[in-house]
């Protein structure tokens, strides 16, 4: 049956032994349960006789970084890869990849350029933006002043995340008024001073949003200025400092990707395709995020 | 044809020719002024093609600061420059070379990182059919110009960081000489060859005249300028004072132009006091130096001289910590010094006046106040502070005791003239009242009037109980100041010789003995 | 009025001249065109924002009249913090985990310095080395994972005095200690000898080697003070913390005057510096300049601080 | 024998000798370490990895001998690849897409070089402005929508000539023509010459401030190039491509052996800098090493290959 925190159980192996390169990054809590999820995978696929090599691509994220590895993942003739790729510009070595017929499933983000990898399990950031926004919009009673926080301009997740909300609160909710965005480039102390200044210019702010790194900066910087209640930070990912604020109430919403599952289930999948020529249900598997308010916290 | 026939002429007799033909140069009423401060009054200066004119006068009287603006490198306030008649102006020192004015500056500017031939044909490198530079061409060349100034020993793809100071000065002269000049500047071009050296580069001066190139040449050595040139030319206080033919006049009247009264060092006798202050016993070095033994008493002017790469610097480098000993023992006083850095030797009471100006001595973007602080900082502190209150008093002494011309102890030490810097370093080092004082070719760049202060307050110092090590190059120097002279060769002791011993010949003697 | 302005005129001499004066035309510029920049209670906000940029620089800047460079500062910065918050937690003792977090910073800087002086390595990439070794240690002893920081780091980073921030008066203080220490105590004067000629500095007696060492170290331990003030501003140590401050360092430093060829520099032109580039965000929030335009306009102030001081300068160097 | 020895002391005086030893080491380790480290394949995957920072760093070396630096090379990779594709996506045509991706690059080079010649401020603040406006730039062309990237850049960037990448081959081809340019043309000649001792060069006749123009625009034609490589291999032009590549570039420069404060450097070193780091970054594929250790690693390897060398030079300088 199904591992303990996946959904997909493995087929028997008749092929002889596999072996798959789970390529991703480690720099922040986030890949925590990533890393988790793989070495799960390890654990339960071992006795399939397949493994699962966990591949660090580094701290830095870059679609180079993601080339390098799977050029690396194919030099060392793995027989199939998982891969974080995250950025457009990913797509032309999956494909390479796909050709040279070791199969790749994506997970957690991919660019928006179409490309042959065997799925995609994941959450989408436009829709994932839109669910932040519907969520969003019920707090603030569709209307008041929302500051925006993203955290790289021009990084196409932080972008989808954030036009996925913007776009559909000023179709639905024009009473909701946009202040930003502003850049944290991933920094928690960034996203405090500019809550700090949002505050000074925008008295009568009522949410913050963060796109990506830092959100708890933003919490801390609510809680610092006694508008706990009054101010409400959303953003991303169940990490232990966004919850705490959770907890305390600055934070109001935290929208997850459950990444363990992700990195669990695409593992098994791909070991199946591999051993069984068992094709994913879907070539987009979506991960809808759950969504944590305050009361989960308690 | 008619026209290099009169160069000839002119070259045969200056004044003559000057009646019958415009000058080269014509230069009239040139003013110039720093931060409001007068260096050149008005200045008349006519050069004639084929003549060499020595251009004297103490430091900071305005010498190099009058060749800028020939050369185009400065624009006057007031005055006007006229070539061959007509008037001209220079914006630059590209306009100055392309007008046929070569100019060779007092610092040292060979690009170290270039062979020699590089630096010989910076500016105009030649190419080859392929359109890359043709080194062949270029080292060949280069040979032919190194040989013309007497450096012939000088293989024209070494790098240029390597040559010895006195090599790159004449490497300096030979890219001033390749450009075929019509009017050659040499600021100090002697200061720091060889007296072989010098006589090579004297041939290529008398060579240069004879095809007709005019030649300023500035020094401070009397006898050169003697020796070399038609007229010599005396600047004192921004204005011309005197002109004269070497032929028809003395020394001692040169240095009264210069300085307004006459400069007379005189050697003091002085009775050395028993008491040993610094002694060496088989010091070798890690370069040349090897079993050196010496003894200097305390108060006593002690000589190191050598030819060139003899070793003098590095037995002084031994001394102030600045490289340790590979063997042998130095004590101070009686105590054995284990130095390992040259603060260290500060400490003990060692101070130094370096070889190399520009790139040992000064702090170019320091004051001349702070420059002559830096070793006597610790000296004068209160706790960690620094007393910076009492640097424009300590300063103001020296600068009096030492004749240091500049406009407020303030201004950046590297608008000073050459000489003046190398008095500022003097002052540094006597600020830090040091018990030993090693001095390395200390006098470079400074002139006769001053040469003579220095003596004097050397040996003043020295009667007051300070003893001096002075590495020179100058025997004149050795002679007027030493009490003892060691003469090294080959990073060996030649042997000492006292005051009675001391001349000319036995010191140049000793020298060339292992060579 | 004609020694007034000769008085603006020998202002322009020195080289923060020109960025004060950007410095002074953008808060004129803010002051009209915004209604909460005059508060107070921003101008202390933009205070604090610059403080731990300002304070970092201070060490960066004795480092660079010295003629070295310190890369690692960004992270030294989330190291000392996340020293400081894992000994916290470990031994529940707030002094330990503080000065270790003190201590760390120091190391960091004695390793560069070190690695400069008695292998010398060359310090860009001695100090290129030390930021990704410090950064990994960090990432090691967390596992990559925030460790919660408060108390009196709290206090620092985030509290205030009557309504002034602390940190902010921290950094006018330090700024005050290292700008007389630099301009009058014998080390410093030594400090911008050896960056204008480090040869003829040290035979005419300057250690070379202790001093280079101590400006490392110093420059190590604010960057390690600066990680205690940012991470208990956030209540919290991230091993990523600091990462890319050495370039808005190094800009604070040399738009405040200093020359990254040694020898010359202001203390004060550091604060100003950094007070610069917070007032700059400031400006991009209370005007809510547009977001693209916030990057481009951020190169343009910049150049432009600078460029003043180019323009009046023509003519002077080589 | 003696010879021998004497020939590899002879060695030591390059000072990209020590980077080369380390490369070498590095790759003798991991031919015992990983089976798979010396085939045909990764090798030349090696190759192309290092290529952009290679040819980039090409720039930047003759940035750096000249006695500037510029740190905006990687915004100008991301303004060069937005501007080529943005073009070739609504002219349709490659040619002109591609031309104008490289006039960026050059056009980005001459404004810094113009900042600098003109307008004398600093390189590094005049390109840290750049760095922050190119940026900028690029995201105000694009929405911050990375725009699809194609046709012949796509196969300079990651197609193969009988297996070797195209980009590997093109930094070998660029390597040589720039070394050639460095050492052998008078312009090559003169950018040494203003490095080592600008004021001496100009007395000599140089033209300075050409020079430096060039050689900045140089930089920033190469920088143009690499987006276009980068760009092309990712088929996708991204406005934040090239972020932070600037330290990476200048780290390969260094590695090699150039030194910060001009005059003095090989091309050659810096393609071997450049391998160094890509191999580095392969050795962490192929061994498995966890992110935090490869951080760690990364720092130790850049202080052990410069670190050789500096402990051979003992006693050099000052
Ligand atoms: N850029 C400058 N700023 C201020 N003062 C200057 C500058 N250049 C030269 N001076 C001053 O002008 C005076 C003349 O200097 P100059 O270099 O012409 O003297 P010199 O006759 O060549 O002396 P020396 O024999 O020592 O070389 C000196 O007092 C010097 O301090
Ligand atoms: N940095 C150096 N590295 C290696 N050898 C050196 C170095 N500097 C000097 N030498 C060599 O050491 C020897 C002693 O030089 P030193 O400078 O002590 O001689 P000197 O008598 O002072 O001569 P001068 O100062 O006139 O050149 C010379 O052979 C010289 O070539
Ligand atoms: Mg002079
Ligand atoms: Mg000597």
């Amino acid at each position: 049956e199904a591992p303990e925190g996946g959904s997909v159980a493995a087929v028997e192996n008749t092929k002889g032994p596999v072996r798959i390169a789970f390529l991703s990054f480690q720099n922040n809590p986030f890949w925590t349960p990533v890393t988790e999820g793989a070495k799960a995978a390890n654990d339960y696929l071992t006795k399939f006789d397949a493994t699962v090599d966990f591949v660090d691509l580094g701290d830095e994220l870059s679609a180079e970084a993601v080339v390098a590895g799977i050029e690396g993942a194919l030099a060392k003739k793995y027989d199939g890869i998982v891969v974080v790729p995250i950025f457009d510009g990913t797509a032309r070595i999956i494909n390479e990849a796909t050709d040279e017929g070791v199969p790749v499933f994506n997970i957690v983000a991919e660019g928006a350029t179409e490309s042959k990898r065997l799925a995609f399990i994941g959450q989408d950031a436009i829709s994932a933006g839109q669910q932040i926004g519907e969520y969003i919009a019920k707090k603030m009673d569709g209307k008041g002043k929302l500051g925006v926080i993203t955290g790289y301009f021009g990084a196409t997740q932080h972008t989808q995340r954030m036009n996925g909300a913007v776009d559909y609160l000023k179709a639905k909710f024009p009473d909701i008024q946009i202040v930003g965005p502003f850049e944290n480039k991933d920094k928690a102390e960034s996203a405090y001073s500019l809550v700090q200044d949002m505050m000074t210019a925008n008295p009568d702010l009522s949410m913050v949003y963060v796109t990506a790194g830092g959100p708890f900066g933003a919490a801390k910087a609510v809680k610092d200025l006694n508008l706990t209640g009054k101010v409400g930070v959303v953003g991303f990912d169940h990490t232990p400092d966004n919850m705490q604020y959770l907890k305390t109430g600055e934070m109001v919403g935290l929208l997850d990707q459950a990444p363990y599952q992700q990195a669990l289930d695409s593992s098994v999948m791909l070991y199946n395709y591999i051993v069984a020529g068992q094709e994913p249900p879907a070539k987009v598997i979506p991960v809808t995020g759950k969504l944590l308010t305050p009361d989960d916290a308690k | 044809m008619m026209r290099s026939d009169n160069l000839k002429e002119a070259a045969a007799s200056g004044a003559a020719a000057s009646a019958s033909l415009p000058p080269l140069i014509r230069a009239r009423g040139i003013a110039k002024s720093f931060s409001g401060n007068a260096v050149l009054q008005s200045v008349d200066l006519d050069l004639h093609a084929g003549e060499v004119v020595g251009l004297l006068g103490e430091n900071g009287a305005g010498k190099s600061t009058l060749m800028h603006i020939l050369s185009g490198g400065l624009q006057p306030d007031a005055g006007t420059v006229e070539m061959d008649g007509a008037p001209v102006r220079f914006g630059s020192v590209a306009d100055g070379i392309e007008a046929g004015v070569s100019f060779v500056h007092q610092e040292l500017s060979v690009v170290g990182a270039l062979s020699v031939a590089e630096n010989l044909h910076l500016g105009r490198m030649s190419r080859s059919r392929t359109g890359l530079v043709d080194f062949k061409l270029m080292e060949e060349a280069s040979r032919a110009l190194l040989e013309r100034v007497g450096a012939g020993h000088i293989e024209p793809r070494r790098e240029a960081a390597t040559l010895r100071a006195g090599e790159q000065q004449l490497v300096e002269i030979a890219k001033a000489a390749a450009r075929k000049p019509r009017l050659l500047i040499l600021d100090e071009p002697t200061s720091s060859l060889t007296p072989h050296e010098v006589g090579g580069f004297f041939s290529y001066v008398r060579e240069a005249r004879a095809s007709g190139v005019a030649i300023i040449f500035i020094t401070h050595r009397l006898e050169e300028a003697m020796a070399l040139c038609d007229r010599v030319v005396v600047l004192r206080n921004g204005a011309i004072v005197s002109e004269r033919r070497p032929a028809e006049t003395s020394r001692q009247q040169l240095i009264t132009d210069m300085t307004g009264k006459p400069a007379i060092y005189e050697h003091r006798p002085r009775t050395a006091s028993d008491t040993m202050a610094l002694s060496l016993k088989g010091v070798s070095g890690d370069r040349l130096l090897s079993g050196i033994d010496l003894d200097v008493r305390m108060g006593e002017i002690f000589g190191l001289f050598g030819l060139v790469g003899a070793g003098r610097t590095e037995l002084l480098d031994l001394i102030h910590g600045v490289h340790r000993p590979t063997a042998g023992t130095i004590s101070l006083f009686g105590e054995r010094l284990s130095l390992s850095d040259p603060s260290e030797a500060v400490r003990a009471g060692i101070a130094l006046v370096p070889e190399g100006r520009k790139t040992a001595g000064i702090l170019p973007q320091h004051s001349v106040r702070d420059n002559a602080a830096i070793s006597s900082l610790r000296r004068f502190s209160r706790g960690i502070f620094s007393d910076r209150g009492g640097d424009p008093r300590r300063m103001a002494s020296y600068r009096q005791s030492l004749g240091i011309r500049m406009a407020t102890d303030t201004q950046e030490i590297s608008t000073l003239s050459g000489g003046n810097q190398q008095k500022v370093i003097f002052a540094r080092a006597l600020m830090a009242e040091p018990r030993l004082l090693l001095l390395d070719e200390p006098t470079h760049g400074v002139d006769v009037g001053a040469k003579a202060d220095l003596y004097d307050i050397v040996t003043r110092e020295a009667e007051k109980g300070l003893t001096v090590v002075i590495a020179s190059s100058e025997v004149p120097e050795i002679l007027a100041l030493c009490d003892r002279v060691a003469v090294l060769s080959k990073g060996r002791l030649a042997g000492i010789l006292d005051r009675v011993a001391m001349t000319e010949d036995t010191i140049l003697t000793m020298a060339f003995k292992e060579h | 009025m004609q020694t007034g302005v000769a008085y603006i005129r020998s202002l322009g001499r020195y080289r923060e001249a020109s960025v004060l004066a950007m410095l002074a035309a953008v808060a004129l510029y803010l002051s009209f065109a915004s209604d909460y920049f005059l508060e107070p209670r921003n101008l202390l906000n933009v205070g604090r924002q610059a403080s731990v940029v300002a304070i970092v620089a201070l060490g960066q800047a004795l480092v660079i009249i010295a003629r070295g460079i310190d890369l690692s500062v960004g992270s030294v910065i989330g190291l000392s913090a996340v020293v400081a918050a894992v000994l916290m937690r470990d031994t529940g003792s707030e002094t330990i985990g503080l000065m270790a977090g003190l201590l760390t910073g120091l190391a960091c800087g004695l390793v560069n310095g070190v690695l400069y002086t008695r292998f010398r390595i060359n310090p860009f990439i001695a100090t290129l080395g030390t930021l990704s070794i410090a950064r990994g240690i960090a990432l090691l002893m967390t596992g990559g994972i925030p460790v919660p920081f408060g108390g009196l780091a709290e206090f620092v980073g985030a509290g205030r005095i009557f309504d002034v921030p602390v940190s902010f008066l921290l950094m006018i203080v330090l700024a005050i200690v290292v700008h007389v220490f630099a301009s009058r105590t014998v080390m410093g004067r030594e400090i911008y000898a050896i960056g204008d000629n480090p040869k003829a500095s040290r035979l005419a007696g300057v250690n070379l080697r202790a001093i280079r060492l101590i400006v490392f170290a110093l420059c190590g331990l604010l960057a390690g003070l600066g990680g205690l003030i940012l991470a208990g501003n956030l209540a919290s140590a991230d091993p990523n913390l600091g990462m890319g401050y050495e370039l808005d360092v190094i800009a604070a430093v040399i738009l405040g005057g200093t020359a990254l060829s040694g020898g010359r520099g202001s203390i004060l032109g550091v604060v100003i510096g950094a007070l610069l580039m917070a007032l700059l965000n400031n400006a991009f929030v209370l005007l809510g300049i547009s977001a693209y335009w916030q990057v481009v306009t951020k190169g343009l102030v910049i150049i432009f601080a600078v460029g003043l001081d180019g323009l009046q300068r023509r003519g002077d160097d080589d």
